[in-house]
């Protein structure tokens, strides 16, 4: 099994019906100590990417750059960039191939980690949406199929933000209230896991698979 | 607060429309016109200059780009980054083969995608530097200062890289003038009363009717201190003090800028000019070009701002090249 | 509210120290320093042109002195007119033997005391002649026009008056073409909140949260209506079709002048501009040097105006003459 | 009997004196139509006058000559303009002169109130301090010494205020609320007023006539 245009193209299309109830969420995280826009943001990126033909994309990584091209004329925040960093990214990668292993996921993750990184100029631990790009890596590290990586992310995220809903900000807009942040899940990170959770959960009820 | 507005969701290209009507050497350009540049065409082997930034602080950004200004300039939301597309726009119409200068202020997501833009635009062979406007000394301690957010003294760095560039200059060298500017500049604010983004439900912050905030940035980021409202010749001999104490070495002569963050009336500026100029006299400097009125503002935010940038030859040589632009005229 | 100032009865004269400060080409003249002068001689045989009024209100009116504009400008307090003595302090300074024009706002106390100052200067060999700012359309009927206010539109008639003594024109030249300026002028403003002058203990006037007011005048004179905010959109279109209701015969270009009355930022005159030009094109009218900013302010009042100034070939060319001041520069 | 420098001396000491209580007054009758400060400019005027060395002029027109110059720094107001323009027209009245019989009072104050009209473009009945003087020409007419005079002249302010306290303003800044007007006192008919009955109770009471 592996992950094709097909995969992504479903995945999208499932982030993008979840937006409908995670805007305010998201929105409301970001209002306690930032600007209060991150759900708003992401659902346009997201609705962005699902307006892409990405299921007749040349190949994958031309899937990706698509995804990246169509998100960089749709925002202007800072985890919109960090997300197209993330679509350049995997695109790079996946350059001229059909399909990615499911085995070879955590590796993407991890080269996206390393890549929103550079961008963003953030080191692990900070409290952004990095730490949980870095729980997901390794969350999935040999998972070989859609289900079993789908749980594994689930179970990564849930982890990750109760590892640091009680450490401070030290990235972002809400590191100028470092001690405020504490107790307070980070609204990149939250974004991440609430997106993993809804994929994940369609995922293992079997509906549809991601797959 | 009451606006004068329209729908909220189209202020801006409302805004940006009006700007451009009333001032014909600027032009929308781009897919989603989110990039102002400057009507004529740019002149082949000059490096273009290029800045960007969120609406709501007009003049900037997009009211420097002029002759001997910036070339081009990509903008967001109110208070939102540019987006990659719009910065790439912005560099791709300050593109005179001589390479561009994306010249902003430090903020992380305009950061991010300015220099996603540059890679796009290493892609396509336009070569980039950056260098950011990081003037505000309330924001972080002199040694950080490379963390310091970028505010109303970036206009200083416009005018000496605009102007080096216009004189046919090579990329490192505006690039290093625009350093050399940033590094000479420092900008201390006090902030009054609150702005509010078009279609938001409350103000951008609050702050009760007898206080200030001594050192807030532009979109309400916290500042030093937060008191009672002092006479503003307490407050200018402050806010000069912890300039002056960052003075470069031998520095003799300073251009000032005394900025109104938006509701704060000419008359409280030359007030506030009056004891700046005072002090700058005692500590024996020498003022030249000062500018006094709204330069860098967040719509009707209260409060005002002083930047000094330190002169040497140089940069008070380019300071005095001629140069226009809809809101700043030299020569 | 508050304000960056210091006692309130040093307001008007640490302004105008700051102000002359920052512009080395004013100079405060007279026994009490209220009247504003070029610092540059007054050359022998020109026509001098002075103005006046109350402080608060800056660029108006001391902003506006220099070359093609005002040579002279008495001031008194906050929203109070300038004593007799200043206005014959201007008017002496503005005497470079060819007679001074008095050019102001209709209002009571400085139509007094300019008179008694004309009088004065008379007794001293000075002619001197009347010209009143009436463009404010609110402020009664065009059967009335004569009983207006002088408002924004003022700033035209000080461009064209400037530039035609500049020329060597003679006194009563220089009072028609003043005259004429005025009667083609039509102002109409919106408030959307108050200001209060220094050390008074509340706002000049009140207005709802959620109120504006219509017709509005500099002070917070009474206007038109007062109702629940609407869009920017709907507002222009009142004013420029109250404006057009008064357009002179044959009128086929228009001067524009988008007036901020002080809080009220450059994004929101863009919107406005926006629709003011569309309005006017579409009534075939062809704007002309479009200014838009705060030129006539009241301290920190929001709100704006929208002055018209109905072209024929000498007023255009008149205000296409170069010009400069601390706050207009043309040519 | 005859007025004199000393008169006018005196009359400008009791009229300072008499602010101190009258500025809160006169501010008051201001502030409910117009801007609130009639109060505080005549006591600035009054007081420019006060520090003015009459007594020691060369005569009477110079002395009222000398008080127009002196107000004509100090005040930028319209009733202070228009004191400034009675001043002036007492000064050309007196020109050369040591004296001026009482019985010349109400044809000085006819006089003044002419110059007054032409500089405030102001008709009679428009309800100002206009009015106030032609109430108080007549009343004087005919008085020969200064205690019949004052006693005229309150008896006249006190008809005329109440005459035209029921009317509309038509000029001044109340002018823009004429019906609010109703009811209330002009301020500058109402500041001669009470500078007349400050005057008029000192002479009548003896104690340092006006004469
Ligand atoms: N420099 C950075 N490095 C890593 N993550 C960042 C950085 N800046 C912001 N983020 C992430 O982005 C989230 C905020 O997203 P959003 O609200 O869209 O951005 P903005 O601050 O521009 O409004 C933060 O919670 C954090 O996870
Ligand atoms: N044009 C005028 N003609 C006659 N009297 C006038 C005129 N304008 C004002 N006044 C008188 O002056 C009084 C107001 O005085 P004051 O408060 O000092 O003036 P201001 O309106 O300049 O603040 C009015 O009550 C009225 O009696
Ligand atoms: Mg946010
Ligand atoms: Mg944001
Ligand atoms: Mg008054
Ligand atoms: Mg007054």
């Amino acid at each position: 099994m592996a992950i094709t245009l097909a995969t992504l193209a479903d995945a999208i299309a499932r982030a993008n019906a979840a937006m409908s109830s995670l805007t305010d969420v998201l929105n409301a995280a970001d209002a306690k100590l930032g600007d209060g826009d991150t759900g708003t943001m992401l659902a346009r990126l997201i609705g962005t990417f699902a307006a892409v033909d990405v299921k007749n994309a040349e190949n994958l990584g031309a899937g990706f750059m698509a995804l990246a091209k169509a998100g960089a004329a749709s925002t202007g925040s800072s985890l919109g960039t960090l997300i197209i960093t993330a679509m350049m990214t995997a695109g790079k990668a996946t350059a001229g191939k059909a399909e990615l292993p499911w085995t070879d996921l955590s590796g993407l993750l991890a080269a996206i980690r390393y890549a929103a990184m550079a961008r963003g100029k953030a080191e692990l631990g900070a409290k952004t949406i990095i730490d949980g790009l870095d729980a997901l890596a390794s969350g999935v590290e040999g998972k070989t199929d859609a289900a079993s990586a789908a749980a594994a992310a689930e179970k990564a995220m849930d982890a990750v933000l109760a590892e640091f809903r009680n450490r401070p900000s030290a990235m972002g807009r809400a590191r100028m209230f470092a001690e405020k942040s504490v107790g307070l899940d980070d609204p990149g990170m939250l974004a991440l896991a609430e997106i993993v959770r809804s994929l994940a959960k369609t995922s293992q009820h079997g509906a549809k698979p991601v797959a | 607060m009451k606006k004068l507005i329209n729908d909220p969701a189209n202020y801006v290209d409302e805004m940006l429309d009006g700007l451009c009507l009333a001032h014909p050497g600027l032009v929308r350009v781009g897919d989603d016109r989110r990039a102002i540049a400057r009507s004529t065409k740019m002149r082949q082997g000059k490096v273009g200059v290029v800045s960007g930034g969120g609406s709501g602080h007009l003049p900037l950004f997009t009211g420097y780009v002029g002759r001997g200004l910036l070339d081009a300039c990509a903008i967001g939301n109110v208070f939102e980054g540019p987006t990659i597309n719009s910065c790439q726009d912005a560099i791709a119409a300050a593109n005179g083969g001589a390479g561009v200068l994306c010249l902003f202020g430090n903020y992380g997501g305009d950061k991010m995608n300015f220099e996603m833009a540059g890679e796009f635009a290493a892609m396509d062979g336009v070569e980039t530097r950056t260098v950011l406007g990081t003037d505000d000394i309330a924001s972080a301690k002199p040694e950080e200062s490379q963390k310091r957010r970028g505010v109303a003294g970036l206009i200083f760095a416009y005018k000496t890289a605009g102007a080096l560039a216009e004189q046919g200059a090579r990329l490192d060298e505006v690039a290093t003038i625009a350093q050399k500017t940033v590094d000479r500049t420092r900008t201390i604010g006090v902030a009054l009363s609150s702005c509010q983004i078009p279609g938001a439900a409350s103000p951008n912050f609050t702050i009760a009717d007898d206080e200030i905030e001594f050192g807030m940035g532009i979109h309400g980021e916290p500042g030093i201190w937060r008191h009672k409202i002092r006479p503003a010749d307490e407050l200018v001999d402050e806010m000069i003090s912890l300039i002056l104490a960052e003075k470069p070495e031998g520095a003799s002569r300073v251009a000032v800028l005394v900025n109104s963050l938006g509701s704060t009336p000419f008359e409280e500026l030359f007030i506030l000019y009056r004891r700046a100029a005072q002090r700058l006299d005692a500590a024996g400097l020498t003022i030249v070009n000062p500018l006094i009125g709204p330069y860098v503002t967040s719509m009707e935010m209260g409060g005002a701002s002083i930047s000094l940038c330190f002169l040497d030859d140089e940069t008070e040589s380019l300071l005095a090249a001629p140069a226009e632009c809809p809101f700043w005229k030299v020569g």
